[in-house]
């Protein structure tokens, strides 16, 4: 059985399932759950659903000293970027800590942040900055792009024992999809196709797979049959996935809403290159080199779009592909 | 930053006298207004404001209390609630309300908006969207004062919840062990966001003010009505005059009320946003709080005690008033003829 | 990690009376001993210990003084400077002391060496060296035991030095907002690396203890002499007793002095390292501090107060150390003896 | 006229130089200038010359703040893992404040910092996060692997006018080269070809360029003639030098000392595949995916050494060049 939900409520509908399912599951944040009829707070009390101050430090450094002693974190984070400030939590002690015991402790560990909000916040609160946590060992990044995935993902997040980061995008937020009810798990590392095709591989991320499919459809009027490929988990990536769809398509589009060498897109471009030697034509559609900037114009300006890669697109089709 | 040795304050010249309370009530009536058409703006001309914005209604007497105690060259440090300071440091609204509306004609050409606003002409160097990351900032303007030795200081603003940073504690232990000159202001409007500071803070937990956070840095730490310009301009001066003696920071926490919703709805487009309801009543069903402190509104109790005391007359109240609405409708119009920026221009200003 | 419903402790059983008194110089002079003994290897064995090391002697009057009220189950988060603590919980030192020289028999199998000591199944879950992010580990498993209502306390352990950090206040606060069940021991040792306190810390400029931030959080603080145990188990029984009650968090300052210097010297290979002299002598010249501090030498002085006190023998102290010295000589050889991890299982470990 | 100098005493004199030259440079951070006889501290006195607290978010942030308002501020961060505590202000508040000023402000600052210390030092002080700072707009990224870039490059980043982060590599500490006296000044986003060859590019980055040198003799031995290429800054990065030398050679190993995903090899991969579309053969040689270990052997197997380069260098051999 499935419903039709939006991608905000299936990230919900995880988590609410999650926590009852495991009773050692706790959720905190910012600007949650300040009154006693707050419904998460309601469900699951007191103990289990927190309000926290302004210390991403203090509020993710004690998710993990919790996850080391038996508990199950989430964290709410909001927005991606207020994770900076507590960078070190991220990257170098969540991660780290397992190994530094020599396996001896685990660090079950769930941050959850909106990003890359597109709409008007600014140079400091709409960036893409998921590359950061792309490579770490230990540490594992997820983005979902549809309501299914978003459910799905999270409950995936939830179970694993390792530090999760999970990263929703907040233009999706109100997007609607079809999403499995009760038990669905969709497993961290495993690349999906969300469409099929055969003349060009689009490889994309969170929101930018709405906007490749947007493309897609595009293409197809023309003529043009593009697969569309979505890593969903930066960490753990899906090399043989994607990989395999480019030696089939023998040709790729990267689309990635951060700039170019901050793009996760950059990274898979350079496994490509690696593991699809035979490949002639490779494109990268990403963000601008710029800060994301307040003014509309200037805002559409840097950032990719469905236009952005319909060209692209049509320029590695220009190209002879390689491939049998 | 054009630097000068610490000059005279206009303001300073009447600390004192009606000169002094008139300049003041002009200076949060003009705040307020701006306020309010920012707010209107969202009704009046949808979709021309994006993304978040947050005024600082209720906070006109802490604000232009502090700042009625600066120099000509004292630099100015605010959070990103920050329409406020440059409106009184003589910013035009103009260039702020364009600013706000993302045109080219704005103080950062539409690159910052309202969170960003910033007139280093005027000793204004920028702000910071990320709670508590300005505390620091600011306290390196201090040190740019001090190594430089201006005689200027610097006014830091920020809110109850950046008081939870710790860009904060580590901002004020440095600037404590350098002696910098800076007055450091915490703006208590009693939220962060949607939680009310006694939520999230150990000093509030046990019926203690904010201001006893000093203690971690040994500090002068006061607590004050700020609600009323005169009381803040009293302890403000205080840590000023101590900060312009070498002998180093001060945290003052102005106590008030913020009078309008955190911000602006947060949607994605293409839907509309407006100001909601304040928190207090919208998310704590708490309609006697809000109340309670919409009645002690800063800019209405100082007007009735100006003209109690005869400090200022209705006639002259009124002539105040209807100047501040003036330049700010001129502003709001100024704004609305200022063109977008165009597309490409998003590519400038990446690196000096 | 395993979880008990707090049990009475073996060590509160003989809180007072010379059991107690003789546990409590048995442990130091384990501490001091393994301290020793590591210290030695780098000159006896010169490339048996990488990287940076980090002792404990000095402080053995606070580690034990404040363990001395742990009961069975509570778990002890201290800083990278670690080594002493598992020592007191009972983790063999052929283990800690094979850790510290890479070995596959150590601790963590040659993973995490001097600065990351963890044992888990004595409820010390592990270590961090960043400066300051324990805390918040530390704060988050109390909110572990509180949320699970175990009935234990945490004892968190960390430096002067990483009072200055951000993570230390913002964890306070939080702890004291949701009154977490821990005991916050900030050991004063005087130096952060080759920082004297007084160069970089706020309340020691202003002649305050560092114990007074614990105002920033309406908590109790309270400094107390750190190379006294039995000065630093009153104080610290009661932070416990606080927490145990469900009444949150306590700030303890055991002040002391670092006996060694604060690592062995920073090379790059293949240059061998030593510890170099301690960095009142080494940096600031100042022996006489030194010297001062070293009269004062905590596991000295308990041993003669005992003495003294008639609460141990002659015979029966010259027993404790001959059988602390041949537990530590039996580590190093079993350190020595255990072989190096083979080079492929550094995959290991890296996701649970 | 040049002198053979240790790679940190290169650095220390382009600080010196660059302070004797201009009144606004300040140096400041933790455990350094202790006391009055500190050499810094007397030739430029308690002002310009400071100690700070172990507190990087408050000792960056006034460093961006100071460099708003005229200063231009070296910061001394020791191990570039301690930035992570202060992320936003590296990320998120030097490089964005100019733009969101619409040109208004600058931030001439210098983050100083050692990476990659692989000596024993474990999980959370040995890595290299240089890829967290690549492709952020607004800020540059420098990574020296000589004594006379270490000062040049110094030199550069102190006069530039924005904010710079400055990597030296621990492992090159000690090592002696030529360099300059005087003013020398090394352009930022300028790569160098350290070693011309005709066969294959090697491009390697900071400690990983003397492994590549040395690997570059040994395959010259063998009759294999490699190219070594050291971009020296990460951001800007300078394709194009780099892609010439690949079209040249027709054949590529990328050498990084992080791990795969966190690497700059992988997103200069990336540039090259989209820029050198008729590679056939690309080897990235990285650090294993897994954190600093504490112990010998398990480090050195995690860490890239010469043999893994010459290894790669012969696997790219053996694949037919396409280039002309
Ligand atoms: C590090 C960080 N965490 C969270 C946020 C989200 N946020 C934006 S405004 C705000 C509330 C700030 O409250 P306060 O400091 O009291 O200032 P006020 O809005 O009341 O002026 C929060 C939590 C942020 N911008 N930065
Ligand atoms: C965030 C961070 N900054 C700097 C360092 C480098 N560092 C290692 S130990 C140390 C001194 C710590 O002093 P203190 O907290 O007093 O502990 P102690 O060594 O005296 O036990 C410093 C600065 C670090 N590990 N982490
Ligand atoms: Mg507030
Ligand atoms: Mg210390």
């Amino acid at each position: 059985m499935a419903r039709e939900m939006m991608y905000a409520d299936a990230i919900a509908t995880a988590i609410i399932e999650e926590m009852q399912r495991d009773p050692n599951v706790i959720f905190y944040g910012q600007n949650m759950a300040m009154t006693e009829r707050d419904p998460m707070l309601k469900k699951f009390g007191k103990q289990r659903v927190r309000i926290a101050p302004i210390s991403e430090t203090a509020e993710i450094g004690i998710g993990v000293g919790a996850a080391m002693t038996g508990l199950r974190p989430i964290v709410e984070l909001w927005m991606s970027e207020f994770m900076l400030v507590a960078f070190d939590q991220v990257i170098n002690e969540a991660p780290r800590l397992r190994y530094m015991s020599g396996g001896q402790v685990s660090v079950p560990l769930v941050l959850k942040a909106g990003y890359g909000f597109c709409a008007g916040w600014a140079g400091q609160h709409s960036n893409c900055v998921y590359h950061t946590m792309m490579g770490i060992p230990g540490l594992k990044v997820v983005v979902p792009s549809t309501p299914a995935d978003a459910k799905g993902l999270m409950a995936a997040a939830i179970r694993d024992n390792n530090p999760v980061v999970y990263l929703h995008s907040y233009m999706l937020t109100l997007d609607k999809g079809e999403v499995p009810d009760g038990e669905y798990v969709v497993p961290l590392g495993v690349a999906d196709i969300k469409r099929a095709g055969t003349d060009v591989t689009i490889v994309a991320v969170g929101w930018m797979v709405k906007k490749a499919m947007a493309a897609a459809d595009r293409l197809a009027a023309e003529g043009i049959n593009a697969e569309v490929v979505d890593p969903r988990t930066l960490a753990p990536l899906d090399v043989p996935t994607i990989v395999d769809s480019v030696k089939k398509t023998g040709r790729v589009v990267l689309v990635d809403q951060a700039p170019r060498h901050s793009s996760a897109a950059a990274v898979i471009a350079g496994e490509i290159a690696e593991h699809a030697a035979d490949l002639r034509t490779l494109r990268l559609v990403t963000a601008l080199d710029a800060p994301n900037p307040y003014s509309e114009p200037l805002e559409n300006y840097v950032v990719p779009n469905e236009d952005k890669i319909v060209d692209a697109v049509k320029s590695v089709m220009a190209h002879e592909a390689v491939a049998a | 930053m054009p630097r000068k040795t610490a000059g005279k304050s206009l303001t300073r010249k009447a600390r004192t006298g009606s000169d002094q309370l008139q300049w003041m009530y002009t200076q949060m009536v003009r705040i307020r207004e701006f306020e309010e058409a920012v707010k209107r703006t969202f009704i009046e001309h949808p979709g021309v404001i994006r993304g978040h914005s947050h005024l600082g209604d209720g906070a006109e007497a802490s604000i232009v209390g502090a700042l009625s105690t600066r120099h000509d060259a004292d630099i100015v440090m605010p959070s990103y609630r920050c329409h406020g300071y440059p409106v009184v440091l003589g910013t035009p609204l103009r260039k702020i309300m364009a600013e706000v509306f993302g045109r080219r004609d704005g103080l950062c050409h539409g690159f910052g908006g309202s969170m960003h606003l910033s007139d280093p002409s005027r000793y204004f160097p920028g702000t910071s969207g990320i709670i508590g990351q300005a505390i620091a900032h600011a306290t390196g303007a201090a040190l740019t004062a001090q190594v430089k030795n201006s005689g200027q200081i610097v006014y830091c603003f920020f809110g109850d919840g950046a008081s939870k940073q710790g860009a904060f504690f580590e901002s004020l232990n440095m600037a404590a062990v350098w002696k910098l000159p800076i007055v450091y202001v915490l703006e208590n409007n009693q939220y962060q966001a949607y939680t009310h500071f006694s939520l999230e803070d150990a000093n509030a937990v046990a019926g203690d003010p904010l201001s006893k956070k000093a203690d971690a840095f040994s500090i002068p730490g006061v607590t004050v009505d700020g609600t009323d310009p005169v009381a803040v301009q009293k302890v403000v001066a205080k840590a000023a005059d101590r900060a312009r003696a070498g002998k180093g920071p001060s945290l003052v926490e102005t106590k008030f009320y913020r009078l309008s919703a955190h911000g602006n709805v947060i949607t994605v487009p293409p839907l509309s946003t407006q100001f909601p309801d304040h928190e207090a009543v919208a998310v704590y069903g708490n309609r006697k709080e809000f109340e309670h402190w919409k009645a002690k509104d800063p800019v209405k109790r100082f007007r009735a005690r100006l003209l109690k005391n005869r400090a200022l007359t209705e006639p002259s109240a009124k002539r105040i008033e209807a100047a501040a609405r003036a330049e700010v409708e001129d502003a709001v119009q100024f704004a609305l003829a200022s063109p977008l920026p165009a597309p490409e221009e998003a590519l400038q200003y990446v690196y000096a």
